[in-house]
């Protein structure tokens, strides 16, 4: 069957669809996923069609929902449990980062963590400082979780599919602005490798990093300065950890020169890594050193222009290229 | 506790009147873009906010969710910074870098509008530790919703409350639902004040098991509150509910999937304002014209808040970098 | 729940007197350096970790906090691995990765040793959901301390048993200190059991409020907690604690500011081993040399136990990166 | 009066009782700070000298210690709320992201948070996964808080007065392992600015940046090295946030190559923001990439050589200085 244009929303539901009726142990548990019908829309009807046992509402107690998922993992179940936003992962930090992400080493492998925890990021909603976060890279500082990070339907579908048949414990961000994003999905079912980045665009004069809304902006930008004749390669790093930087420091050898976009705060962050992997990797190719396009470092207010103003853009992509090429 | 006279009861009408004609007007600008983000109304629960904070003492707290028009309007908020917040306007009493969510005013000791479920009780408790610490007769009165009481913040701080006997009313607002989740789904204890009972010890002293409220009655409300900061003020910290309904969807857009047009039709033949309005005629005689001139006032009000809102500048970009930090 | 005989009666003195020597030598190694981290020791409480392993059915479930050497040898764990754990040796029961909090067999059902206070709480509910989504007859017993039931997992995993109706037994072992915290002054109910009616509705379903038992009473531990398995397993979740007393201080080089010697003299003699080998003298002819057999063995045990960890390997670095992940 | 050598632990300690003397409104808070006196003794005293008023044992319940700390904060108290180890402050992480960091800018200014989370960070102790955390750059990711990382007793007392007097929220990180270190600390009053490093050895050969621990082992590593002649200037970030490179840059400007040391774990941490700042300041300058030293990507095991090999070293650091001297 020829591939078909979906929404990242559809991508993401034929996922997890799939896998529940390809594997009994795989359930969903999270708040609002049940009666609601997710949040976002993602589990609409599937409380009907899997009934309350395999589509599990829970109250609001991230701890608890994280925590769990993790000894529900451990014990032989596949959950898929949402964390509604990742603002409110940070109350189910500790059972991300202690109990997910360390159970399996600290007892040398007697447990593994078939977990997915998925969740939705990003700013530019008008939400306020404690609701705007897109903090994904400080989940990614930690070994034994994976981190994944897609930007389009193909991704969504083929990496969640991946995450759930994994045995370890994925972090699953999904950018709450982008679900209506549509691109060709194959009707077969597929599954995308962990930890491989993508390169979403071919050019020779500029390489950008990117992941998720930055890939948004970056193709735009990408487009933007096309036609002034600069072609920028966009390398969408799909996954954050693992994170795979061999296609960069192929693609920078090439363009010797590099952005990295993020919608990231600017300090400690995914451009941080890239940059300075790449400067390591590739020092006697640069022509100069890697810029970074990240939200500015203050928390994201509510009122529309200034919120905007805070985030990174196609216009300011386009003004890092142009400081380096 | 005063018993309310004729001026203070029109004044609470006055207030919950206001509050629903201005979340009507604010339901219709969001629709047209005007007001971004989240919006949670408040309709139906209007009794709960406006009889809580009457009952307040003049330097008591308030602090409550992001479901905050209602509070702030009633603590007496300028209805025109309120709408200007609501538009992100620079004027708007949380400089625009707030919004619906996050009202506040630290000069009225009303202490926002916090958005992460459970996050603010906290925030209560060292409220009240300041006025333990001092010694000084506050109350701090935190409110939040029935889905609220199931996260690990409500536990530490309750027993917190208790430990340290702080002045808190814990007030729950249940309206039944958190989300699209009733009560019962999410919460073992079905009644909110049930929840006081672990955090008791076993000679009855912890937190007081408080009343559960008519919270569709502003009457109700301000008389049970009272007696709980009174309570919280003499003994330290009390579990109250004030059980209502939300009328309208959690926020904007909620397709509302998980109860029936009948439940809500039926809470609405119930609701505060219409109940307190045939209260008032049939215990005041020719209050009508008051009552009709309060009701046109309200409109008036939301008119020029939001002529004010409309014509506010918005914050600059030098707005955008301010008070990140205290200097 | 089976009666224990006799021989059932001695292998619980057997373990006890096990993890008493076990532990004392461990404290001993510890001073010399040969373990390392935090060492929390179990002694006094032996009769409560005795009890309820032995109240367990085959496929039953058990879950502790990182005072986890008794559970680990009432549970059957090999000495030696669990010493060449201590040493942190790759024979080690968790390879070494582990070291004393963090002791685990998933072939026994046991599920750790975990050091995050209240952490393991959420585990517990994960792995009696297991049991509900499969439909097996299943129990988790959940330990831990009474410090640990003030913490936000605490409130989280409790309702959520209710809500999820997950056959959980929740036990807290109320040896009457968290760290040099008494209960009192950290928890504002007094009984940890009182804390189960806070997850109760108005029909009194919820969390079942079970019992205080004498925790130092080995044979008080196992009909209370059998009772309550059977409890969790035909019902849903209960609350149960066992009162018991931490002979020594929180972990090694503790300097108990906040006790009494008295105090601590006047539990010691009330000590669970004392206490039951009086038991068994008192109503068995002739038990005192299988006793005296009891003692001797479990000094050669450990003897055994702390050779074979002194002679284990450590972990290599290939050890060190492996099983981060599961491939 | 003369400079006299104490332990950091002292340190700590006298600027707590002097502050506490100062002003009333100061307090502590937190689990094992009265009766016991402080898990690490450093409040050993206080409750005989100060009361139950201003020196509160509370409940282990990292959540309400955090977030009860801002309330009393925007209410006018001074709290010092003490996370017993930066392992439980994951636990109190929306607390501190959200609460604390979060309060004044979305009230535009209404409320000030003048506290001090005080807490202890590293590894190295065998004490297993959870427990052996050194992840003070997560934090510093978000903007609205400070981040202080002391690394001698001079620096402790005169950055945690200064962190107790800023009306700004303050996590204070100690290191475990350095309470007994001594250094001269004069007996007067003194603040040190908030957000300055610190130059604790000079030399023209390598810059290497670091803080705490990683002071240390570059301090050893740097007399290790001044054996064979290379001579390292060592830069103390004593802060992670405000971030002060500007004497990393002037001193990489003079030897043209820089090692980063930190204890925490290698990806997206504080040697990938330093490495790509430097880059990027200082790209005409760049003899050789920047060099990061950081801990193994694991969680840390229990058992103590495999722990130490997963850990930085001044033998590491050697090791990344040779490379590129
Ligand atoms: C920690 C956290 N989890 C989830 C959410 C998303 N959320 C916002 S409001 C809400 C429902 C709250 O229900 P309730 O406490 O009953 O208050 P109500 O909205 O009914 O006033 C949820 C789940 C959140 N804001 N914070
Ligand atoms: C979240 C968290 N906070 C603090 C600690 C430090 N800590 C370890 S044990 C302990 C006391 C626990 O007391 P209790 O639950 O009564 O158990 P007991 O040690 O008495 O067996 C504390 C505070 C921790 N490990 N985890
Ligand atoms: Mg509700
Ligand atoms: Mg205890």
């Amino acid at each position: 069957m020829a591939d078909r244009p979906i929404t990242i929303r559809e991508a993401l539901s034929s996922a997890l669809r799939e896998e529940m009726h390809r594997d009994e142990s795989v359930f969903i548990m999270g708040e609002e996923v049940g009666v609601w019908g997710g949040t976002f829309a993602v589990t609409r009807g599937f409380l009907d069609e899997f009934g309350e046992k395999r589509v599990r509402d829970t109250p609001i107690a991230e701890m608890v929902i994280a925590g769990s998922a993790v000894g529900a993992a451990m014990a032989g179940l596949r959950p898929v449990a949402e964390i509604m936003t990742i603002n409110f992962a940070f109350v189910a930090m500790d059972a991300i980062v202690n109990l997910a992400a360390k159970m399996r080493y600290m007892f040398d492998g007697q447990f593994k963590v078939p977990l997915v925890i998925r969740t939705t990021t990003g700013g530019g909603k008008q939400l306020g400082a404690t609701h705007s976060h897109a903090p994904e890279v400080i989940f990614a500082h930690f070994p034994g979780l994976y981190v994944a990070v897609p930007g389009t339907a193909y991704d969504a579908k083929g990496m969640l599919k991946a995450a759930i048949r994994d045995d370890n414990p994925v972090l699953f961000v999904e950018h709450s602005t982008m679900l209506q994003r549509r691109s060709p999905v194959p009707a077969d079912d597929y599954v995308l490798p962990i930890g491989k980045s993508d390169i979403k665009r071919k050019g020779d004069d500029v390489t950008i990093v990117t992941y998720q809304k930055g890939l948004e902006w970056s193709m735009d930008a990408a487009e933007e300065l096309a036609k002034e004749g600069i072609e920028a390669e966009v390398i969408d790093l799909r996954w954050l950890r693992p994170l795979d930087l061999e296609p960069v420091f192929e693609s920078f050898k090439k363009t010797n020169r590099a952005v990295v976009v993020e919608e990231s705060l600017p300090m400690f962050n995914v451009g941080a890594e890239v940059a300075a992997q790449i400067t390591n990797e590739c020092f006697d190719w640069m022509d100069a050193p890697v810029q970074r396009v990240a939200a500015m470092d203050i928390p994201l207010p509510y009122s529309r222009e200034i919120e905007l103003a805070a985030l990174p853009s196609p216009a300011k992509i386009i003004k890092a290229v142009k400081e380096i090429v | 506790m005063a018993k309310p006279n004729k001026n203070t009861l029109l004044d609470w009408y006055r207030q919950m009147v206001l509050i629903r004609r201005f979340e009507e007007r604010c339901a219709e600008i969001y629709q047209q873009g005007l007001i971004g983000g989240f919006l949670h109304l408040y309709i139906g629960q209007e009794a709960t906010g406006v009889g809580t904070v009457a009952a307040l003492r003049e330097n008591d707290h308030i602090i409550t969710t992001y479901r905050d028009h209602g509070i702030a309007l009633a603590k007496g908020l300028d209805p025109k910074a309120v709408m200007a917040e609501m538009m992100g306007k620079k004027t708007g009493v949380s400089g625009g870098k707030g919004g619906s969510m996050h009202l506040a005013s630290r000069d009225h000791n009303f202490w926002g509008g916090h958005a992460i479920v459970g996050g603010h009780l906290p925030i209560a408790a060292g409220i009240a530790l300041k006025a333990r610490y001092n010694d000084e007769d506050e109350v701090t009165v935190c409110m939040m919703g029935d889905g609220a009481t199931n996260i690990g913040y409500f536990h530490e701080s309750l027993n917190l409350s208790a430990v340290w006997d702080l002045p808190v009313v814990w007030l729950v607002e249940n309206n039944q639902y958190g989300m699209g989740t009733a009560v019962e789904r999410a919460s073992a204890a079905d009644h909110m004040v049930l929840k006081a009972r672990g955090y008791q010890n076993s000679r009855g002293e912890g937190i007081k098991e408080g009343p559960r409220l008519d919270g569709m009655d502003v009457m109700a409300v301000y008389e049970g509150i009272s007696e709980a900061i009174d309570y919280a003020s003499k003994n330290g910290p009390i579990l109250v509910e004030s059980l209502t309904y939300r009328l309208e969807g959690h926020s904007m857009g909620d397709p509302q999937r998980y109860r029936t047009k009948d439940e809500v039709e039926e809470y609405s033949a119930k609701g505060p304002i219409g109940r307190f309005r045939q209260y008032l005629t049939e215990n005041y005689k020719n209050i009508e014209s008051d009552l009709d001139k309060i009701d046109g006032d309200a409109v008036e009000a939301v008119n020029e808040a939001v002529a004010f809102a409309e014509s506010s500048p918005d914050p600059t970009m030098d707005d955008l970098i301010s008070n990140v930090y205290a200097d």
